[in-house]
């Protein structure tokens, strides 16, 4: 068992194994700690983080659907500054890279808050441009190619780190983005954020979430992030973190065979907390029992038919 | 601490038509569970229904907890099929309990239908000298379940039980003939309306009330910010998965 | 009971009631008289149709995703002219609106399919610009503002008949769709066509369909399918017929109240071929339950959130 | 005529560990349905799984059917799980069953796993005075079925029942000694690679074969193109549910 290597490398970023847990539904990072060591995960990407705390959208913020949810969190944070104070400390003292995602209404905004954190011992920045429930950045930047590349440009001029730019699912070709990204000077590419989503309420006749629109994660969207995990490979030689829809190590298995270097647990931390654990051994186990003894023999391994 | 675990249903009673209640045993959920706490339950090992769906300790004994529910959609339809010796996976204990380091005579529980369900559990941590006076609320007779409690007074929408119109003027009632008596406090549970003439009652009455509340939850251990309520005296909102589910009903927004 | 409107109104044509039947999930129309009175339905949705036989993609064409399928068929079907000859007679015969889906190469093509079926007593023809599984015209065409327009804009002037475009959800703004589509004299838009996705095989490392991507449907994704019907509702005003996920009357008022005049339902009938007809009736209780005494009182009755 | 129907369970057998025959009770799903001949069942009434499983009509006894099956995913599990007394709701008699018109003295049944779930109801259609010889393919000992069968051959992957080796050779070495005589028909369903076998050898002894196949489908009859499969004599595809499953071997391309 021991030696299968499961270490990948993200330009410069190495981790111990692909399996992170997605901005947003983990936390500040150690609300899991009951559930399994920490230490086992490859990164922990905080919840998203603002310049000054959020209080979020008012309930009701999710709304279960087939085999998925929706969600209008509204960012809801404590901001950068009590984040540094009150959670960095113990979460630096946990063995597996930690990555702070950052959401903002304003390119200066973004670049505020990685120059506050660029001197504090964290491995890298995933920047949020494509939040659907917000009213302001978010999606309207996810969704503009220019934005995208401003955003990136001024993050990438503003710190050493590693800065992965989180891509929206929500545009027509995803694969611009990536191309903006890398040109950009993104060392990689997070692939996806949520889809825009919505639910009635047939009584009320009212949308079910008080944000009326709000995003859909989990199972339901395996399919179409892997789908548009693929375009931008097909397209764009960036390192690509896969999320969407990931429940077991066969999922994670799909996406990493079509070429993400990494993926991540959002949505069924929720529903199991100790997922991200079973997928790195389901991993292992799925490489010993093929005969590889290095997880990069089989990223990016697709056979396409013709 | 909380637990993943898996726990086994040791007992199914079906109360009435649509209202049953589970008994699981399992150490690591009970051992350290208090009243007013909640387990998450995985209703399914698919992904539909996906959501693991949350129910109040409704009575613990040794390492076995009860959960009192009524049938409402695939969720509580799946835990209504589960046979004697199936499994499933639970997290808890969840949440922040009743609190009880106060001085009281009497304590007061308001429950609105399946609102009771954290009382017996809390009946438990009542101590003896204290009296309990029950209020139950119900739509109609049949959504009237008494399962662990004492001292019971019904009230039911359209008069099929007891008091006819809600279990808030039932209590009120009861007040202005001065039936209950010494220093008091009221422990609430129930749907939003009733919380909310509660809420009038005791501040009328000058009452000290702590109520469990519900909100539409995903992860609920605190880290998808799915559950929150609006508070007084917070910037913001709290969350009803883990500075909740009880609150003190002065501090809410209802 | 009978005193209940459900007719509807799209442009010119009037259907008994709101529920169509989705193109490509419904045969030629006739495959499913065994089980139940097809005359019950608001319209029957013809597969695409194209101007030559189209003999679809090698297998597998099909794969069950989490509350949902892929497909990729390929527009696998007889043509106008085999059409005409060997399934319009009976459908004819039926007392329901018939509406001819079209799908096409170029634009020319779409032209003369239209110039072929026009003097058909056919009610309606819905465009398809959408379909992600061909090489060419399909998704390609839908994405594509100026060649939607181009389409809708010759379709509309070589046919009398109400002129129905299917948009694809796979675009940044679909309400810019709806708009030209409007503008160049479309009847209607129907939303939405299914979502670009995929699967691996893990342990052949190919992808599962031999397209290699496919679309999806089912009820995975009915929250993005109302959000799109709501975005173009919130920009446009044209009829709109929503799709995606509909499997029971709760599901098809959630599209009504949102606003669509009408619905299709599309992968439900595979897995329950009487589902139209438990939609129909399901919607008729409602408007009793609830005391309206006809659909057209909740069609856009939804109440946003602020 | 296809119908959409409840049909309830009625029997269930474990017959190894993974595989299980399962008898339902349904005038319409019997009185029309031929050997060959599938239905789809709706293994779960929420959308996970969502679509339809077929399996073959296995056996028919009055109005009662059967359908064998090895657990391969959540729909079979579902269906493994199945209480006798409940329902399910399926649709059929579905697709094209096996031919009868022919001549022939000797029916030779080749089966690769669960590819032997449509001859015991087969058999039943082969008058009297024919003679079936069965021959069973399988991994190991373990997933060798005989259920409704006779005069069986077996050949297994690991020799741990019968001939070791593969079904069609083992049918093979019987036929380069002869021990099969008359005029023949041979009835064949299981895996491709086994189907591709087979051809050969129905091409080398020039055999009459129908074989019935197996493809992912949505609908089961007709309505969503999703189950082609390769034929000589047709421009392009047909389709499995509705011009098939049964197909002369000659006439598709495996
Ligand atoms: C802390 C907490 C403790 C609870 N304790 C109990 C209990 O002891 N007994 C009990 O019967 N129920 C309890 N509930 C409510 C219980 O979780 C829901 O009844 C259950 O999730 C319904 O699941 P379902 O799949 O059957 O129904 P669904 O199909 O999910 O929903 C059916 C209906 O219930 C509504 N609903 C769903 N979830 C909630 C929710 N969390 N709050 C309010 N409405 C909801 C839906 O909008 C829908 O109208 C509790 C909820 C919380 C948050
Ligand atoms: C006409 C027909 C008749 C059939 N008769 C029988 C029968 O009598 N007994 C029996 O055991 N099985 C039969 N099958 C196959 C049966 O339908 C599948 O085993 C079943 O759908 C698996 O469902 P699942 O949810 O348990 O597994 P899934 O999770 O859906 O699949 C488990 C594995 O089986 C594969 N698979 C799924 N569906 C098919 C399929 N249609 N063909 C081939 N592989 C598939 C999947 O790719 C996966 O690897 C028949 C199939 C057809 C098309
Ligand atoms: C409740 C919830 C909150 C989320 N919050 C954030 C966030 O703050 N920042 C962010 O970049 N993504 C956020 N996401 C998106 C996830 O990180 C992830 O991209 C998405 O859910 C898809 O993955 P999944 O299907 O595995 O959940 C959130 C998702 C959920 C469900
Ligand atoms: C198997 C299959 C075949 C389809 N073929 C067509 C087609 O030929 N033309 C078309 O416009 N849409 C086609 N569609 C799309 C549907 O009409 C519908 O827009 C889509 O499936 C979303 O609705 P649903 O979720 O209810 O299925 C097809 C869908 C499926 C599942
Ligand atoms: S339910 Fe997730 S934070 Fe409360
Ligand atoms: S399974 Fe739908 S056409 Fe065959």
């Amino acid at each position: 068992m021991n030696d299968i290597n499961l270490k990948i490398k993200i330009g410069g970023l190495e981790l111990k194994n692909p399996v992170m847990v997605a901005s947003g539904t983990f936390g500040y990072g150690l609300e899991s700690k009951d559930f399994f060591d920490l230490n086992r995960l490859g990164a922990i990407i905080t919840k998203s983080l603002s310049l000054k705390p959020r209080i979020g959208n008012p309930p009701q913020r999710i709304v279960e659907t087939p085999s998925g949810m929706l969600n209008a969190i509204g960012l809801a944070n404590i901001g950068v500054e009590n984040f540094i104070k009150e959670k960095l400390p113990e979460l630096k003292k946990l063995d597996t890279k930690i990555i702070v995602n950052i959401a903002a209404s304003s390119v200066d905004e973004y670049v505020e808050c990685v120059k506050i954190l660029n001197y504090e011992d964290i491995d890298a920045f995933e920047i949020n441009v494509s939040c659907p429930n917000v009213k302001e950045g978010g999606l309207e930047f996810g969704r503009d190619l220019k934005k995208v590349g401003e955003i990136t440009n001024k993050v990438v001029a503003s710190t050493n780190k590693p800065v992965i730019i989180k891509l929206t699912p929500n545009v027509t070709y995803i694969s611009q983005f990536a191309k903006v990204a890398k040109e950009e000077g993104a060392t990689a590419v997070s692939a996806i954020n949520t889809f825009v989503g919505m639910a009635v309420n047939i009584f009320t006749r009212r949308p079910k979430l008080s944000h009326n629109t709000g995003g859909l994660s989990g199972p339901a969207i395996k399919p179409l992030a892997l789908a548009k995990v693929y375009e931008i490979l097909q397209n764009v030689d960036i390192p690509v973190i896969g999320i969407g829809g990931i429940t077991n190590s066969e999922d994670a298995l799909e996406f990493l065979i079509t070429g993400a270097k990494a993926i991540q647990v959002g949505t069924h931390n929720f529903v199991d907390p100790s997922a991200p654990v079973k997928i790195i051994d389901g991993i292992r186990d799925y490489l010993q029992k093929f005969g590889f003894n290095d997880i990069n023999q089989i990223i990016g391994s697709l056979q396409v038919n013709q | 601490m909380m637990y993943q675990t898996q726990a086994e249903v040791i007992d199914k009673k079906v109360l009435t038509d649509q209202i049953i209640l589970l008994t699981f045993r399992s150490k690591l959920l009970t051992e350290e569970s208090k009243p007013g706490q909640f387990v998450n339950i995985r209703v399914s090992e698919t992904c539909y229904p996906y959501l693991r769906r949350p129910f109040s300790y409704c009575d613990v004994v040794g390492d076995t907890f009860k959960i009192l529910f009524t049938i409402s959609g695939q969720g509580t339809k799946a835990l209504a099929n589960a046979n004697i010796g199936s499994k499933f996976d639970i997290i808890g204990p969840l949440g922040k309990g009743f609190s009880f380091d106060e001085n009281f005579d009497s304590a007061i529980f308001v429950g609105g239908g399946l609102g009771i369900a954290p009382f017996p559990f809390l009946s438990k941590y009542i101590s003896g000298n204290k009296k309990i006076f029950t209020y139950i609320g119900a739509k109609n007779k049949d959504y009237v379940v008494t399962y662990g409690l004492e001292n019971i007074k019904i009230a039911t929408d359209d008069g099929s039980l007891g008091y006819k119109g809600n279990v808030v003027e039932l209590l009120k009632n009861d007040f202005q003939k001065n039936l209950i008596k010494g220093s008091i406090k009221v422990f609430g549970c129930g749907p939003t309306p009733m919380l909310r003439a509660l809420k009038l009652f005791c501040e009328e009455y000058n009452l000290n009330c702590e109520v469990s509340t519900e909100a539409a939850m995903a992860c609920g251990f605190g880290i998808c910010q799915g559950c929150p309520i609006e508070t007084f005296n917070s910037n913001g909102y709290k969350l009803v998965c883990k500075d909740g589910p009880v609150f003190n009903i002065k501090d809410i927004i209802l």
